[in-house]
């Protein structure tokens, strides 16, 4: 029993709640001191993340541009960059999703659908390009450049919803709101559970991330990523082209970001609107880490991660607590759960070793079976 | 004690059951920044406050949600509201529009509320919207009337965030005050292109004074930046949307407030009569929507003049034209 | 700062086990040095020796025994502890920040004496009264990175002598020299003996072993074989103490009839990473059947020289050929598709990815070909047969072919490396410095790969600075200088005299 | 438009320049010490804010504006020290802690200020101090010497910490810790303790930073008041090379052009606002990627480190 407490796979699961719920406490204490129960506001909070059917659409509709970010993160960072640049690349595809079809408005809704969500993939990709191609041809950092590219896709989304896409209806009401004309209807994706924003984005990411699991885990082109991102020199020993690789992991990174633009604005938002990248370019980062970088990782991550938000939002509205109190908590939820890993990867290396040296020691069977990596 | 299933009701209001007495009035606002952002989240969550200290709190209760810039976060609230028993929700930005429209057909009972706005939806045949519009071009009219006349330098510095929305409406509308009052009279205007960047508009304000600006102006929450500067520099700041002599009594001349309270009380009262919405509110001077509050370190001809067009207004003599920029 | 050397007579490790979680890497190891001795410390690769240093220099702690220092018993803490003592380590690996100057890795974690503020002045001062007193010369003020091998290995003595160590640890200090640079370090060795202090050596290298030490004792799984002073014993001795067989230390080399020519460099010069010329007008054959050894100073052009053949570095001038096409222009992975097999000399910074499992890393070559992938997909099924194939066939002592790569040995590592490269049965085998820092076992084991491949008509480039190690393996022996062939000359009429003075740029007069 | 280039504007335009450059100072010198021992603290955004808060409050509750920086400077302390125990004890993923930690300063910060102020309210921070005999210098004068006493300490803070990394055992061992943290180890260096402090010191300059906007520059606090600013920060430390005066050019740079672009917008320049707003950050690439020699980073960053018992 006491083996079992100790080993990795217990602590995995284990260790991340027990640091949500010390963040929590920490957040109680806050809580009680704005005079507010912490029992009933972490109640509602769990209640209103999982607690209903719609408190569960609430959960996976949140989920899903976190996961398609969080997707992305887990190609840049397997290929050895850090993408901080989601925001931008949300904004950028989401921007181009609407005009794009705007543009065709009049083409079957099934067709326009799928060029729009390509469309944002592509324009996303295109600005994480711009951050690949600095570090693969002229060594500019990624973290310099992306944290750059953000703040001029937020004035680029600016101009545009401002002047050119500026909804014509807003001009008409003079009123000039800063948001694109609607979409057509044919194009919304499917709602799967309405009343609730619940729509068939949350099908698409989860499929996206068997497919990136498999890119990463079962094709060359992810060997290469990883090897790559691991150790460049040996990548370029074995005859990868590394600056094209590199370049690579920013684009697929930023293709995924875009995407979830795209998937926001004909999914949720039907328009292009500011905020709509909702932080998830930086959310995302956390909900892939918390994932292990492992695309299949990243669904139970940012699906708890994503009830962690809906279900803030939730406390807010029901205990009437500030917002910023809700803030304070997630950035403790985060920088606990990441701290607690050590323990989990001490008694992995601890197991690891005694499994290594039993196999040395027994030396009857010096190659094993086992065939996954 | 393990968590309770039920919230105890008493301080926090939102989650009783829906059938609520007759007599109380349950309002709910989603706010796209902060009650304490002295600006357009503010002004219409202490108009609220006000009316209810006008009512009593046993007649009027308040809930909120800030910092609901996330549209779909903001659409799960006000369906969470509604369904909570509310019998007012108002969803205080246009970007909550498409929601609004989306879920108020599913409470036909509540009554909702958005600005800015002239949409109520009555054209899909839905009847329990209000659209309300405050007429952002008039308080920028008579801040610019005044402006106009305490400009000694005859430059005039506005600190805009975006050129967008709200902020746009009042932009126009100074510009247009200050025409009317002083052709000669130059408004640089700069933009920060964000509605937090308060360092970057603290510096705009720096730079206005260093091209010669002798008054400010501005809109947003950025620009408590720019009116720390404005002090510093002795500079007199003139302000929109809520009252911003808070910030700093001494420099700020006047605020064109959004008073909301006539037009909550409005909405009330519309309820009680029966209409649950399809009607477009607008704040104005005419209606009390929007007042001036000028400080006493204001010059009286100045403030004459300001008065004198917030008259115009009011009975409709002055009419503002936009023009292109 | 305490600038006189304390004095060790005698340090005794008593019986001293250290267990990692698995792993007995010390069983009652009992071990002692005196002042004014060389204690030779040998073994396979995982014997435990560097385990048993470091509990010496605090930087693991014994699970049980005893250390004494003049019969007093002490406890090491930590390296701060160790230098407090008098103790100081020369690492397997050289502990040196590149990016800061001679003067400020020696200054580093001293005391200054003008409180917080450096003083580097005397630092440097103190520098070159050691480098005279000891014959160590380095320049003080050059940053490490610019330094050539052996002058960081003098950094690191220096190191220790400025910190007073009476006692000095040497874990395979050798592995990286030249034997003109092994043969400075003995003489400063053989001086600070002199001297009266204390010295461990850990070596592979026999003949290093037996001509400087005192005594030698030789670990085996941890466990002390035995100790023994340095007269009469020979290497073949030491050697069956070390693997417990007989071990073959000289290599029969049966002369081959040689091929066509398989590798060809005509005219080639290349730069290296600062941008100076590392090679100049460099032209070589290597003929299927033969192996080609290439002698030399290490920094001499010999890396950028591996690094041209494989299609790593770009040529300024002259032409690669692979058999007899042209391939000057060809990236890394299409050489490797038309024959060419390269066994680089960093193997942990260029051979391998760490984090990647055993099998992983035996397919990184063959990733992109059938059987290993199909298409756009890996075949997991065939990775894992690749790997079961080449652990068995090449003897790679390794848990599991899951296991990740970085848990290895040295000297599995480079039989892994070794697997990788020679299963695709190569045409050409550029293999630079296959056996450092690998145990006398392995190295016996590569050397006969090398040979068996070469049986098989493969042109071999054997770029190595042991000169035992070409002599027994080369065919024709090319020495390179300043990025310069020198001369090549047949293995018959090669002896070290010859070889040592073209490596030192002396061009022969008829 | 044409008197873009009198010498008014350019000196106005330098003369904001240098004054923007304050908070990127202080936070990306912070962060550079904390960079060169292998700690990279994305937090900085969320610790300027509590320090910006910290040094708002101490003046707003009467006390001194010197007594605010002492506050701004224990917070930010104290937040490295969260961030130190996550980060190098813990060995927590640097980037996502760093994260973490922004949002716990920004949460907090707000909270702060609504339970314990309400509405900003402006306070009277450090005024303006035109240093005497130097300020009259023609064109120098007006552009380095007119401004309050924060920003000339952060322009000290270069020759400072040039000196501190590069002349003392203090700098010779972050520098070493941030390369090679296993043969400072070696050599009895005690790796986290150097982390711990070059943490702790930059978040206590980045907390600084904070209050050289609330007490400094701006005399208010505001919610969110640093709008990315921190994040800016960092990658400046990555611009400058992780070198002091490299740090100074990037923080310089990107605030001149800010300068540049309000100056563009106050004089009408017919250019869309937003398209200027986006000028510097643009710039900023721009320079890094043609003109700027690219240095490596320090070989430890982003790596905690254990021996390996
Ligand atoms: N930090 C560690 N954790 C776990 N096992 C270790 C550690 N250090 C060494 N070992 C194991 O202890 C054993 C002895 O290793 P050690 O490094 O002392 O060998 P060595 O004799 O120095 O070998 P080499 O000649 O290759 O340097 C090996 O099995 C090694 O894998
Ligand atoms: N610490 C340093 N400070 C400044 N420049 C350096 C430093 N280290 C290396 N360089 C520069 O970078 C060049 C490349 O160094 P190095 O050989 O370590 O590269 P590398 O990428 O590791 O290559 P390889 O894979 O061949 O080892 C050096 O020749 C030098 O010009
Ligand atoms: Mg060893
Ligand atoms: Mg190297």
């Amino acid at each position: 029993m006491a083996r079992f407490l100790r080993s990795p796979r217990f602590l995995e699961i284990a260790l991340p709640i027990a640091a949500v719920l010390a963040a929590f406490m920490i957040g109680g204490v806050l809580l009680w001191l704005l005079g507010a129960n912490p029992f009933e506001a972490y109640w509602v909070l769990l209640g209103g993340a999982f607690g209903s059917v719609s408190a569960l659409a609430a959960t996976l509709t949140k989920m899903t541009p976190l996961l398609l970010v969080a997707l992305g993160i887990c190609i840049s960072y397997r290929g050895g960059v850090i993408n901080i640049g989601g925001e931008g690349q949300i904004i950028v595809g989401a921007l181009a999703a609407t005009a794009f079809a705007l543009w065709l408005r009049d083409l079957p809704g099934w067709l326009l659908l799928t060029l729009t969500l390509l469309v944002g993939a592509l324009t996303g990709a295109a600005w994480g390009a711009i951050a690949g191609v600095l570090k693969a041809r002229l060594n500019v950092n990624e973290i310099l450049s992306t944290v750059m590219l953000n703040a001029i896709a937020l004035q680029l989304m600016n101009f545009l919803l401002r002047g050119p896409m500026l909804d014509p209806e807003q001009i008409a009401a003079g009123t000039n709101i800063a948001q694109s004309e609607a979409l057509p209807r044919t194009m919304w994706l499917l709602r799967l559970a309405p009343p609730t924003l619940l729509h068939a984005g949350i099908i698409l990411a989860l499929v996206l991330a068997v497919l990136v699991y498999l890119l990463l885990w079962r094709t060359t082109i992810g060997y290469r990523i990883r090897t790559v991102g691991l150790n460049p020199s040996a990548a370029r020993y074995a005859g990868m082209p590394v600056p094209f690789y590199v370049a690579l992991s920013l684009i697929l990174g930023g293709a995924f970001a875009g995407l979830a633009g795209a998937v926001e604005v004909a999914g949720v938002q039907h328009r292009m609107l500011e905020g709509l990248s909702g932080g998830y370019g930086f959310s995302g980062i956390v909900a892939a880490l918390f994932g292990k970088l492992h695309p299949l990782g990243a669904i139970p991550a940012a699906f708890l991660f994503g009830g962690l938000l809906v279900g803030a939002n939730k406390m807010q509205l029901t205990v009437q607590v500030p917002s910023a109190l809700i803030t304070a908590i997630n950035g403790l939820v985060v920088m606990f759960v990441v701290a607690s890993e050590v323990y989990v990867r001490r008694a992995r290396r601890r197991t690891g070793r005694e499994a290594a040296a039993a196999s040395l020691q027994s030396d009857a069977a010096p190659v094993t079976q086992a065939s996954t990596f | 004690t393990a968590p309770v299933a039920a919230p105890a009701g008493g301080a926090q209001p939102a989650a009783e059951a829906p059938a609520a007495a007759d007599d109380v009035v349950r309002v709910a606002l989603l706010l796209p920044s902060t009650i304490n952002d002295i600006a357009w989240s503010q002004s219409i969550y202490t108009s609220l406050k006000e009316l209810q200290a006008e009512m009593g709190e046993d007649k009027l209760e308040i809930a909120y949600s800030e910092n609901m810039f996330n549209v779909p976060d903001a659409a799960a609230a006000i369906r969470e509201y509604a369904a909570n028993g509310y019998d007012l929700v108002i969803a205080h930005g246009a970007q909550y529009g498409d929601s609004l429209m989306e879920i108020a057909p599913d409470f036909p009972e509540v009554s909702f509320a958005w600005g800015t706005s002239t949409r109520t939806g009555a054209d899909q045949g839905i009847t329990n919207i209000f659209a309300y519009e405050p007429r952002g071009d008039q308080a920028g009219y008579v801040t610019g009337v005044l402006a106009a006349k305490l400009t000694k330098a005859k430059i005039i510095g506005l600190v805009g965030p975006v050129d967008a929305g709200d902020a746009k409406l009042h932009v126009d509308g100074f510009l247009a005050g200050v025409k009317a009052t002083d052709p000669e009279v130059k408004v640089n205007v700069s933009f920060t292109g964000s509605f937090g960047d308060t360092a970057l508009a603290a510096e705009a304000a720096n730079t206005h004074i260093k091209a010669g600006a002798d008054v400010l102006t501005g809109s947003s929450q950025q620009v408590v930046g720019a009116i720390g500067v404005a002090k510093e520099n002795g500079i007199p700041w003139i302000g929109v949307q809520a009252d911003q002599s808070t910030a700093a009594p001494e420099t700020v001349m006047a605020s064109a407030i959004y008073d909301w309270k006539q037009l909550l009380k409005d909405i009330i009262a519309k309820r009680a009569a029966g209409t649950l919405g399809g009607e477009v509110l607008q704040l104005t001077y005419a209606n009390g929507g929007i007042r001036t509050i000028y400080s006493d370190a204001a010059p009286a001809d100045a403030v004459e003049a300001a008065k004198a067009a917030e008259a115009g207004l009011a009975d409709g003599s002055i009419t503002i034209v936009a023009e292109p920029r | 700062m305490s600038n006189e050397r304390r004095k060790i007579n005698s340090l005794e490790m008593i019986k001293i086990t250290k267990r990692f979680p698995g792993v007995l890497a010390n069983d009652q190891v009992t071990f002692d040095v005196k002042g004014g001795e060389i204690h030779a410390l040998l073994g396979e690769n995982g014997a435990g020796k560097s385990t048993l240093m470091r509990q010496l220099y605090g930087l693991y702690h014994p699970d049980a025994g005893e250390i004494r220092i003049d019969g007093q018993a002490v406890t090491i803490q930590s390296p701060t502890d160790a230098i407090a003592r008098g103790i100081g380590m020369i690492h397997q690996h050289f502990m040196l920040v590149d990016e800061l100057t001679v003067a400020e890795n020696v200054a580093l974690g001293m005391p200054s004496s003008r409180g917080p503020v450096l003083d580097l002045d005397r630092v440097e001062a103190r520098i070159q009264a050691l480098s005279q007193a000891y014959g160590l010369h380095v320049n003080p003020k050059a940053p490490v990175w610019t330094l050539a091998v052996g002058e960081r290995q003098r950094v690191e003595i220096i190191k220790a002598l400025y910190r007073g160590a009476a006692l000095l640890i040497l874990d395979e200090p050798t592995a990286v020299l030249t034997p003109q640079e092994a043969d400075d370090l003995f003489v400063t060795l053989k001086q600070m003996k002199e001297d009266g202090h204390a010295l461990i050596f850990i070596s592979h290298k026999l003949r290093e072993v037996v001509a400087i030490s005192d005594r030698i004792s030789v670990l085996r799984g941890g466990r002390l074989v035995d100790t023994v002073p340095n007269q009469g014993v020979t290497r073949a001795m030491l050697a069956r103490m070390m693997v417990g067989r007989d071990v073959l230390l000289e290599r029969a080399h049966k002369a081959l009839e040689t091929g066509v020519v398989r590798l060809a460099l005509r005219g080639v010069s290349a730069l290296n990473v600062t941008g100076q010329a590392a090679l100049r007008n460099v032209t070589l054959e290597v003929h299927a059947g033969e192996i080609l050894g290439v002698a030399g100073v290490s920094g001499n052009g010999q890396r950028e020289l591996a690094e041209v053949i494989a299609g790593l570095r770009p040529l300024a001038g002259g032409s690669v050929e692979l058999d007899g096409r042209n391939v000057s222009a060809w990236p890394p992975g299409k050489r490797t598709d038309a024959g060419l097999a390269y066994i680089p000399e960093e193997r942990m910074h260029d051979g391998i990815v760490q984090e990647f499992s055993v099998a992983q890393n035996l397919v990184l070559q063959d990733y992109d070909h059938p059987p290993i992938s199909r298409g756009l997909f890996l075949n997991f099924n065939a990775i894992a047969a690749r790997g079961r194939e080449l652990v068995s066939a090449f003897n790679i002592r390794t848990p599991s072919i899951d296991t990740p790569t970085r848990s290895l040995s040295g000297g599995n590592i480079q039989k892994l490396i070794l697997a990788r490269e020679l299963s695709r049965n190569p045409k050409v085998l550029v293999a630079a410095q296959p056996t450092r820092g690998v145990d006398i076992g392995a190295t016996e084991y590569i050397h006969q790969r090398l040979l068996e491949q070469r049986a098989q008509g493969a042109a071999t480039l054997l770029i190595s600075e042991d000169l035992d190690e070409i002599l027994a393996l080369a065919d024709r022996i090319a020495v390179i200088y300043e990025g310069r062939i020198m001369d090549i000359v047949p293995r018959k009429q090669a002896t070290a005299e010859r070889l040592g003075l073209l490596m030192a740029g002396v061009a022969e007069k008829e | 438009m044409d008197n873009l280039l009198n010498t008014a504007t350019l000196i106005g335009i330098a003369h904001s320049g240098v004054r923007l450059a304050t908070p990127y100072l202080y936070a990306a010198i912070g962060e550079m010490f904390g960079q060169r021992s292998g700690v990279l603290n994305l937090g900085v955004e969320g610790v300027m804010l509590m320090g910006a808060f910290a040094a708002y409050y101490g003046v707003f509750l009467g006390a001194d504006p010197w007594l605010g920086v002492l506050a701004a400077l224990l917070i930010g302390a104290l937040m490295g020290l969260l961030m130190a125990v996550i980060s190098v004890t813990m060995q927590a993923e640097q980037g996502i802690s760093g994260i973490g930690l922004s949002l716990f300063g920004l949460g907090l910060s707000s909270l702060l200020l609504k339970v314990l102020v309400g509405s900003p309210i402006s306070i009277q921070g450090f005024p303006v101090w035109q240093i005497p005999g130097l300020s009259q210098i023609p064109i120098v004068g007006p552009i380095f010497f007119d401004h309050d006493v924060l920003v000339y300490i952060a322009y000290l803070l270069v020759p400072i910490s040039l000196f501190v990394l590069y002349r003392t055992t203090f700098g010779l061992k972050v520098r070493a810790v941030g390369q090679n943290p296993e043969a400072a180890d070696s050599l009895g260096v005690r790796v986290n303790a150097v982390r711990y402090a070059t943490v702790i010191l930059g978040s206590a300059l980045a907390g600084m930073a904070g209050a050289s906007l609330s007490v400094g520059l701006l005399n208010i606090f505001q919610e969110n008041m640093t709008n990315g600013l921190g994040f800016i920060a960092v990658a400046l430390v990555y611009f400058g090379g992780w070198r002091p005066i490299g740090v100074l050019l990037g923080a310089l740079l990107f605030s001149t052009v800010s300068a540049f672009q309000l100056w563009m917008q106050v004089l009408g320049a017919p250019i869309p606002p937003d398209l200027a707003v986006m000028l510097p950050y643009i710039l900023t690439i721009v320079a890094l990627a043609v003109g700027v020699k690219q240095i490596r980073q320090p070989a430890a960053l982003t790596k905690p480190y254990e021996r390996g018992e």
